[in-house]
């Protein structure tokens, strides 16, 4: 039994996803809540990283960690005037109904997936150059992507005066 | 990375994406519910990712996959927390089961 | 880095440059200004409609005889190199949905000028119009990152829209709720899309067909992926979001996500149906079977005690959804153009019944069936616009519902679906009782209380006659639909 | 011999004008209208059968002439309903008939309907009658007869009704029309197997001997008898119910209900013997192709006579007894018929019944006018409300009793010729059947002596206004009938009309005649005993043959059959039924289909509850579902 | 333009007339005049279809046009007669003329109504002059609709239950028919909408045999079939006067014209092989109908059941497929549309004074209202069936048809069917005699008034119609005959 080091992130990672993941969703403290989905998120990168996408990883840790759990936490703060309130207690039927839908859904989904032959794993290392990220972004041959970039920053637009209209007071 | 095969991966984004979706029924607060949405998110990103990686390295497509769903993950989030917001406003209360105003 | 291409995105580009114009007097324009907010985004709309304007010769006239034309005339046109396609009934279909679009703002009048959203009223122009142009890029989509894009800014957006009456509770509830399983549902999508691109290894429309061998996980996939459609379709067991949402939501928003949005959706969810999962096509057309019938009758069986018109028409167009599905499911030339027509004319019927609800919502408060007890006594326009408008839905001639009907009938019967046409012609009847109910209170019941009678403004009124005149004039004129059958693409 | 074609047409003129401007007249002027105009026909019809029994004649057999023949409607290129006119002896000695009897009673009722409401719908239905009645005589083809036939019907049931707001007027006219609408189905049946196997309406196609045409029908049967049997029985089912034949005879005494003279011309003298006309018409076929029908036609013939003449003993309304006497001499008609042979001296019965059809209809339509006068006098139809009016109404006492002699067989009266020759026939036929018929001329004879004596002496009824004589347009035609009725027995009637339309030399047969003479006579000797004075003894026999006489005053309960047939079976056992099944079984299904689907509709509403993360999961299960569906299955 | 859609147009051009009519009278006269010009039409019609084929043309149908609509399926706009349509066209014509006089004085809404009237005039006529499926599909359908609000709005009784079971009921016939329609349009191979056409293409036997139910039950029930009847009775029961005469004088009609253009026509064999499901059926309309009628009380229902039985009979009558009872089929549709017109006419004009329909209040009324009483009486006999009237030269067709066909079977019905004209009587007479004859039971009836001008040019109208065929039926038995030849010809394959 040889445990190379990537293996051993891995499956510290895949262990930390796992248990925070399931924790996100079973804890009974909101803000609690919103710390474990941190730890997955970081848990991402994590793997992101090891995937050697450097630049992914660092997308995920500025925008979901860095911008949307603040987010998160703010609202959560703002929406709980006993900042750490306890969730309801749930029906039994309902956890039950829940997990068995999602027992199901990942029963199905697993047979599925580790029933189908993927190709083989044609991994490669080796970072991906941030120039070529940047190239695609701004290019208009295949597999690059410079309308989806334009439709995304129209998107945020977007959503940015609906949240405005929404969230403001008047 | 020989050891670790695609699969390992794909079991753990599926795990995560289920632990959302089991979320997503089951938390009463709604903001609960949007947390658990972006576990599911994040294990599709995560897959993208992987498989761009795994099999079809040629290309980046999963990798900017990946990342246009985190730009618009940011966006659902913010719009769904501005809305959710609102209806604090409204009745200082975000309770799941506040939302039964309009049924059958 | 040619940008040449970008030329030929004369849609969107326009669309963006209305959206840019109407923002800017938003923020700019002073507060006596903006009172003309909504004839100048009509206008606009106008303007872009026309400039894009829908009977493609016309429009491909723009491009003289290049070889874009051509290709164009031809078939399909990749742009960006597939990113985006130009073609024809994408255009016709496009300017479909601004034609509602306009409609939509044309009604929306009397809600907007009210006081407590008059201050937000360039929002809901603008947000309208981002979510058209999200489906424009839905519709002209290559690829599936950009038809992502697309679906989220047809829908994201969407959902501040709906939650637009933000102090009503029941519209932020139907807004919490639309978002939420928005995101469920385009996650799920998501989570197809991975998996497709996992196991094809492209996300190009063009190149996943010959990679598809339909394994079980690519079935998975795919199905996980329609859900995302399905549920902005609507389409039973998806579609349960859709009365409360529409219940709750302001009514020309209810009118916008029940025809622009589901018509955009429904038109996608064919073109990606048979350009991208081809090889699927048993698949596919054995899931929509069972779909088609659940989705027609289990919305017909909702909708026959429904008492709240917003609700009860939610159920309709779900139902609608259903019989929209049969051009789907042919799969053929004569299904796609049916359904496009289809959609054009539900279009018209759908908007000319939520005028009218919307106004007399508006003026009355009142949007119950028996509110509309002996309507035709005090307002016999408006009930006269709204009886062609369910006669229309419930395909009755000459009305032109019963010809789009008739041609969805037609291509799912070409295609051999004889039970299922069956069925949904059985859910008809069922339709027409729950429609001939609304007429029976407008009509026949009397009422003493009926809602007093009244003058709409002029907008309103241009946006029913318009309603009025494509339902009564699309059918008995062949041309509009002969030309969307000649641009129709078969697979 | 176009003109023939007027006869038929000026009634019906007539009758138009009358209908349509009516309302206009002067009763008296519409009344003047329809007698002249069928004075004329009536003209025309002498002439007519002057013409041909004189003309016609071709190597002592009389033609067939057809005048007018037009096609009227197409069924296939060879069946098709003509109208036309057919002349030969019966149907010129119908029209003579026809026209004369109406011509009587259009005259008599001058005076009889005088100052009645609606006197001028009085004529115009009269009119109606006379051309529906001339239309059928004269048929060309069994399908006209048919058409003919209804609209007599209707003429009927219209007179019948004419006094609409007496209830008894419309329940008869309503019974009148059922029945013989009942009747005539099987008619229709009847010519539609008969026109299937022969391919044609012709009569004379038919009546030619042919057998050829029948060919079709060679060897088929239906539950024992042959399809040509059973066409011939169903057209005598027609026959029979205008000529009331039991058991459908139920409706004639009924239709008393109508007006005196309508009765006269249409319950005694002309329509009701339209069933024997039918059979004499058919009669060649009969004969050839399904004698078991005419034994079946003389055993008919015979019990309705029998029947009738036991019923008419005990009834006292006048009216009734002369129905009922009517039906009985009908019966002696069929019953001729019944017994008759084609050829020769076999013929006998043929040409004996069509002369009885033409006395009976004389003596008959003067009693029937003569009980008129008498209602018209005492403004009653019941015998107790009469009696003693022999010095009150002298001329009608007088012409009764020529028709009472005639009807009861004394000679020289006309019934007596005619009666006789029916019972020669059938004596030759089959002698049980002759005594049968020799004991029902008895009773005949009994009971309208019992009439007669009842009505005119008897014990006298106090009348607050002296009864006197009617007026003279309604004696007038009283003295012709009684003419004719004393003369007619002298008519050579075998050289005109007979089964041949060769001569048929009547021989006398004299100990049949002997025995019915004396028969004739006991029965009246009987009646005047029992009737002459006021007597016990009628009263001591009904309560001897209590059961008997019960059974017959209620005319053996046959109305209340029919009554049970109506209402019990058809309103109560079909149409209730029918109408429930309709309203809770047919309709409730279609009831079912919306209670079934606002059922389900109700049930499965809770499924819409409102509560978000159910629809999320239902989504998530649907998916799943349909994948595990596609995938696995 | 063709001459045969003026008939489509003149009630079109009568609804802009109506929508910019002012008042009552001029509501009137566009109505009046409108009638009366497609009546004018109808017997010009006539004439002119006389006289070409007297000219010797022998073409299957007459004053064609077509022009395409619909390309992608085929669908063209297409006109054009034979004696059958022409017949059935005066037929609408007539009834259209008087219907418009029965409801002279609607009382209100009487724009609305005319309106809506038209519509349905609209699609009738259109329906009796397409030889295209589609567009006779579209007119089938524009001519139910109206039903609903003319029943709904002005209506008695339980009219909205009676309304909605009508179009509900029809609709799902409509729903069969529109999958029979289509079914025949893609599997006859043919790739065309146009009767004729199709009648010459081959639809493959086993086909047939699913698609001509669908057809011939889709238009049955509107021609009443058993067991699909039941919206009759109520619907013409809470109908108005003149809604009743058209729906029971010419809207049945569609059915059986339906089921014997589309479904005999074009699927002979299954139409040879079915028959016998559809001849028990109809069979047992007829007696069905008219034993239902018996115990009626109601004077509507009492004609709505014996238009069961009638229009059963027309129905079986098709089914018998020969000649003589096709004929018999085509004129009984018209003797009934007239008839029952008249019917329902007069019992509007009866009910508008008296206010009730129940035969157990009414008693007399040929006293008070001769006029009407005796028009009722005429139209008791020709539903019986009296010689000279339009109902027997029809009856006696079918009868004498149906029982030369050569199975036993099919003569056996024919004898069933034939017990229904005594049944008919009986009811007839029933009624007849207790609401005309007898004496006048109510009191206040006796001051009622007789008919007035337009009641009276309304029935006499129609009683003329009715003599008119009973009294020479030969022109029209030769008509009607002349275009059943290629129909019988394709039947006998």
């Amino acid at each position: 039994m040889n445990i190379s080091i990537q293996e051993t992130v891995f499956f510290a990672l895949a262990a930390v996803i796992g248990l925070f993941s399931i924790l996100t969703v079973t804890t009974k403290r909101l803000l609690r809540s919103a710390t474990y989905l941190l730890f997955v998120l970081f848990a991402t990168a994590g793997i992101y990283f090891q995937l050697d996408y450097a630049f992914l990883g660092a997308v995920q840790l500025t925008i979901y960690a860095g911008g949307i759990i603040i987010l998160y936490v703010f609202s959560i703060l703002l929406t709980n005037q006993q900042a750490d309130e306890k969730l309801e207690r749930l029906k039994n039927s309902k956890v039950l109904a829940g997990a068995v839908a999602a027992v199901a859904g990942a029963g199905i989904t697993l047979f599925l997936l580790l029933a189908h032959p993927f190709g083989p794993s044609r991994l490669a290392s080796g970072e991906v150059p941030v120039k070529a990220v940047g190239t695609a972004l701004m290019g208009t041959s295949k597999y690059q992507y410079l309308l989806p970039f334009e439709v995304i920053s129209i998107l945020l637009l977007a959503c940015i005066i609906g949240g405005i209209m929404i969230a403001r007071k008047r | 990375m020989e050891g670790l095969h695609l699969e390992y991966y794909l079991v753990v984004s599926a795990i995560m994406f289920f632990a959302g979706v089991y979320g997503f029924i089951t938390r009463r607060n709604l903001l609960a519910v949007l947390i658990s949405i972006e576990l599911i998110l994040n294990s599709v990103d995560i897959n993208f990712a992987l498989f761009n990686r795994f099999l079809f390295p040629g290309q980046l497509e999963g990798f900017f996959f990946t990342l246009f769903a985190i730009g618009v993950s940011a966006c659902e989030a913010a719009v769904a927390i501005a809305i959710i917001i609102n209806i604090y406003r409204n009745i200082r209360n975000i309770q799941v089961k506040n939302l039964q105003q309009l049924k059958d | 880095m040619d940008y040449s291409n970008f030329i030929y995105l004369k849609e969107e580009l326009s669309l963006i440059a209305v959206i840019v114009i109407l923002l800017l007097y938003d923020i700019f324009g002073s507060k006596k200004s903006l009172n003309y907010f909504q004839p100048v985004a009509c206008l606009l709309v106008g303007v872009h409609l026309l400039l894009t304007c829908c009977p493609a010769r016309a429009a491909l006239a723009i491009f003289g005889d290049t070889p874009v034309a051509d290709q164009v005339n031809a078939g399909v046109y990749p742009l960006l190199s597939g990113m985006y396609n130009l073609y024809p009934l994408g255009s016709i279909v496009k300017s479909i949905l601004a034609i509602g679009t306009l409609i939509v703002f044309l009604q929306a009048r009397n809600w907007l000028e009210g006081e407590r959203t008059i201050i937000r009223r360039g929002e809901f122009y603008l947000i309208t119009l981002f979510t058209l142009l999200g489906m424009y890029f839905m519709i002209a989509a290559g690829n599936f990152l950009l038809f992502y894009l697309g679906l989220e800014l047809a829908s994201i957006p969407m959902a501040t829209l709906v939650a637009f009456d933000k102090f009503r509770d029941r519209s932020a509830e139907a807004g919490a709720k639309y978002i939420l399983t928005a995101i469920f549902a385009s996650g799920l999508s998501l989570y197809g899309i991975s998996l497709i691109y996992g196991t094809t290894g492209t996300l190009y429309f063009t190149d996943i067909p010959a990679a598809l061998t339909g394994s079980a996980l690519q079935v998975m996939a795919f199905v996980f992926f329609f859900t995302g459609l399905a549920f902005k379709l609507s389409l039973v067991p998806f579609h349960q979001w859709t009365p409360d949402v529409y219940e709750g939501a302001p009514t020309s928003v209810t009118a916008y996500l029940s025809v622009i949005s589901k018509g955009a959706a429904a038109f996608v969810l064919m073109v990606i149906l048979g350009k991208v999962f081809g090889p699927l096509v048993e698949q596919w057309q054995a899931i929509l079977f069972w779909v088609i019938i659940a989705t027609i009758t289990v919305a017909n069986l909702f909708a026959l005690r429904q008492q709240n018109m917003k609700r009860f028409f939610a159920y309709s167009s779900i139902s609608q959804a259903g019989y929209i599905m049969l051009g789907v499911i042919s799969g053929s030339t004569l299904g796609m153009a049916s359904l496009v027509y289809y959609v054009l004319v539900y279009m018209f019927s759908n908007l000319a019944a939520f005028g009218v609800i919307s106004i007399i919502e508006h003026r009355s408060g009142k949007e119950t069936i028996d509110d509309y007890n002996g309507l035709y006594s005090t307002n016999p326009r408006l009930s006269v616009v709204m009886m062609i408008a369910l006669f229309s839905l419930a395909g009755i001639p000459p009305f032109a519902g019963f010809f789009s009907k008739f041609f969805v009938f037609a291509a799912a019967v070409e295609e051999g679906y004889y039970w299922l046409v069956f069925i949904a012609l059985l859910n008809t009847v069922i339709s027409l009782y729950y429609y001939l109910r609304v007429v029976k209170s407008m009509f026949i019941n009397k009422n003493e209380s009926a809602i007093a009678g009244f003058r709409s403004d002029g907008y309103t009124r241009l946006g029913l006659v318009a309603c009025s005149a494509g339902i009564l004039l699309l059918g008995l004129l062949s041309v509009v639909y002969g030309e969307i059958h000649h641009y129709s693409l078969g697979w | 011999m176009e003109y023939t074609l007027l006869i038929v047409l000026l009634p019906l003129l007539s009758f138009l004008f009358l209908g349509l401007a009516g309302k206009g007249l002067k009763p008296r002027v519409a009344g003047y209208i329809g007698t002249i105009v069928l004075a004329i026909a009536a003209g025309l019809s002498y002439i007519t059968a002057w013409h041909y029994f004189t003309t016609a004649k071709v190597d002592g057999v009389f033609e067939k002439w057809t005048p007018l023949n037009f096609r009227w409607l197409n069924f296939t290129e060879h069946l098709h309903i003509d109208l036309g006119i057919l002349l030969d002896p019966i149907a010129v000695m119908m029209l003579v008939v026809i026209t004369t009897v109406s011509l009587m009673v259009h005259l008599y009722s001058l005076g009889y309907m005088h100052g009645e409401r609606g006197f001028q719908r009085y004529y115009a239905f009269l009119s109606l009658f006379s051309f529906s009645m001339l239309g059928l005589v004269v048929a060309t083809n069994i399908f006209q007869m048919y058409i003919f036939w209804e609209l007599v019907g209707v003429s009927s049931y219209l007179l019948i009704g004419f006094y609409y707001t007496k209830p008894e007027a419309v329940a008869a006219s309503k019974k009148a029309f059922i029945v013989t609408r009942f009747a005539d189905l099987g008619f229709l049946i009847g010519i539609l197997l008969l026109s299937f196997y022969t391919g044609t309406f012709s009569f004379e196609r038919l009546t030619s001997g042919d057998t050829s045409l029948f060919a079709g029908a060679e060897g088929l049967s239906f539950m024992g008898c042959s399809v040509m049997s059973w066409a011939l029985a169903l057209i005598f089912m027609g026959g029979a119910g205008k000529s009331a034949m039991f058991p459908l005879h139920v409706w004639l005494p009924d239709a008393m209900e109508g007006p005196t003279p309508v009765s006269a011309l249409i319950h005694a003298a002309t329509m009701v013997v339209a069933g024997v006309y039918l059979v004499a018409r058919l009669f060649p076929v009969y004969y050839l192709e399904a004698p078991d029908v005419l034994v079946l036609i003389a055993i008919v013939g015979a019990v309705t006579s029998l029947y009738a003449a036991i019923v008419a003993c005990v009834q006292t309304d006048i009216k009734r007894v002369l129905a009922f006497s009517t039906i009985s001499q009908i019966g002696f008609m069929m019953v001729g018929l019944g017994v008759s042979g084609l050829e020769g001296h076999e013929g006998l019965g043929y040409m004996a019944s069509m002369f009885h059809l033409f006395t009976h209809a004389m003596f008959k339509a003067l009693l029937f006018l003569g009980a008129g006068a008498i209602i018209h006098a005492v403004h009653s139809n019941e015998m107790t409300r009469m009696g003693g009016l022999w010095k009150h109404l002298p001329i009608t006492h007088l012409t009764f009793l020529v028709a009472c002699l005639a009807i009861a067989g004394i000679p020289p009266f006309s019934g007596f010729f005619s009666k006789d020759e029916i019972l020669a026939a059938t004596f030759h036929f089959n002698p049980v059947l002759g005594a049968v018929m020799s004991f029902t001329a008895g009773l005949t004879a009994f009971y309208m002596f019992r009439l007669y004596y009842r009505i005119f002496w008897n014990k006298a009824t106090h009348h607050d206004h002296a009864p006197h004589e009617a007026p003279g347009s309604m004696t007038v035609p009283l003295i012709f009938l009684a003419a004719v009725t004393l003369v007619a027995g002298f008519i050579p009637f075998g050289k005109f009309v007979t089964s041949d339309s060769a001569d048929y030399i009547i021989h006398l047969d004299w100990v049949v005649a002997t025995i019915s003479v004396a028969i004739a006579v006991i029965a009246i000797g009987l009646a005047t005993l029992f009737y002459r004075k006021e007597s016990s003894i009628p009263d001591r026999l009904a309560t001897t043959f209590r059961g008997l006489h019960a059974a017959a005053s209620q005319r053996f309960y046959l109305d209340e059959v029919y009554l049970f047939i109506t209402k019990k079976i058809i309103f109560n056992g079909i149409s209730r039924p029918v109408a429930w099944f309709d309203h809770h079984v047919v309709d409730g299904t279609m009831n079912g289909f919306a209670t079934l689907s606002q059922r389900l509709s109700g049930s499965i509403r809770g499924f819409q509850s409102g509560q978000l993360q159910q629809y999320v999961m239902v989504i998530l299960l649907g998916a799943l579902l349909i994948t595990v569906l596609v995938v696995f299955i | 333009m063709n001459f045969l859609s003026l008939f489509v147009l003149v009630p079109v051009l009568m609804m802009g007339g109506l929508f910019l009519a002012k008042t009552l009278k001029q509501i009137r006269v566009v109505a009046a005049t409108g009638a009366s010009l497609l009546l004018a039409l109808a017997v010009g019609l006539v004439f002119a279809y006389l006289g070409e084929r007297a000219a010797g043309n022998t073409a299957e149908m007459l004053f064609t046009a077509k022009s395409l609509w619909y390309a992608p399926l085929h669908i063209y706009y297409s006109v054009g007669v034979d004696g059958i349509s022409v017949a059935m066209l005066l037929l609408s014509a007539i009834i259209v003329f008087t219907g418009v006089f029965a409801s002279w004085s609607m009382g209100f809404l009487e724009k609305e109504f005319f309106l809506w009237f038209c519509l349905l005039s609209t699609g009738v006529f259109g329906f009796f002059i397409s030889i295209d499926l589609f567009t006779m599909f579209m007119y089938y359908e524009i001519a139910l609709i109206p039903m609903y609000l003319l029943i709904g709005v002005w209506g008695s009784g339980r009219k909205e239950y009676a309304a909605m079971k009508l179009t509900l009921m029809l609709m799902a016939g409509s729903a069969l028919l529109l999958l029979g329609i289509l079914g025949i349009y893609f599997l006859s191979g043919e790739s065309s909408m146009n009767l004729l056409e199709l009648a010459r293409a081959y639809i493959p036997a086993e086909t047939q045999y699913w698609l001509f139910p669908l057809v011939f039950v889709g238009f049955g029930v509107l021609g009443a079939l058993f067991p699909f009847h039941t919206w009759s009775p109520d619907g013409h029961a809470s109908a108005p006067t003149a809604v009743s005469m058209l729906h029971a004088g010419v809207l049945m009609k569609l059915g059986g014209y339906g089921c014997f253009r589309v479904a005999i026509f074009l699927m002979p064999e299954a139409a040879n092989e079915l028959a016998w499901i559809f001849i028990i059926l109809t069979g047992i309309s007829v007696v069905y109908g008219a034993y239902s009628a018996i115990v009626q009380t109601d004077l509507k229902y009492i004609n709505a059941y014996s238009s069961v039985s009638h229009c059963g009979l027309v129905l079986f009558a098709i089914l018998m497929l020969n000649q003589t009872a096709m004929n018999g089929a085509i004129l009984q549709m018209l003797s009934h549309g007239l008839m029952t017109a008249l019917f329902f006419a007069l019992i509007g004009m009866i009910y508008g004074r008296t206010h009730t329909r129940d035969i157990r209040e009414l008693g007399g009324l040929m006293k008070v209202m001769p006029f009407l009483g005796v028009c009722y009486v005429i139209a008791g006999l020709a539903s019986l069936g009296l010689p000279g009237l339009s109902g027997f030269v029809a009856e006696m067709k079918i009868f004498v048809g149906s029982f030369m066909h050569a199975d036993t079977f099919h003569r056996v019905f024919t004898l069933v069917a034939c017990t229904s004209i005594v049944i008919t009587a009986v009811y007839i007479l029933r009624v007849v005699g207790k609401i005309l004859y007898g004496t006048v039971a109510d009191e206040h009836h006796l001051t009622l008034s007789d008919a007035n001008w337009y009641e009276r040019t309304s029935t006499i109208v129609l009683i003329l119609a009715i003599a008119g065929i009973g009294l020479a039926p030969l022109w029209l038995s030769d008509m009607i005959d002349g275009s059943l030849l290629p129909i019988i010809q394709n039947v006998k394959l």
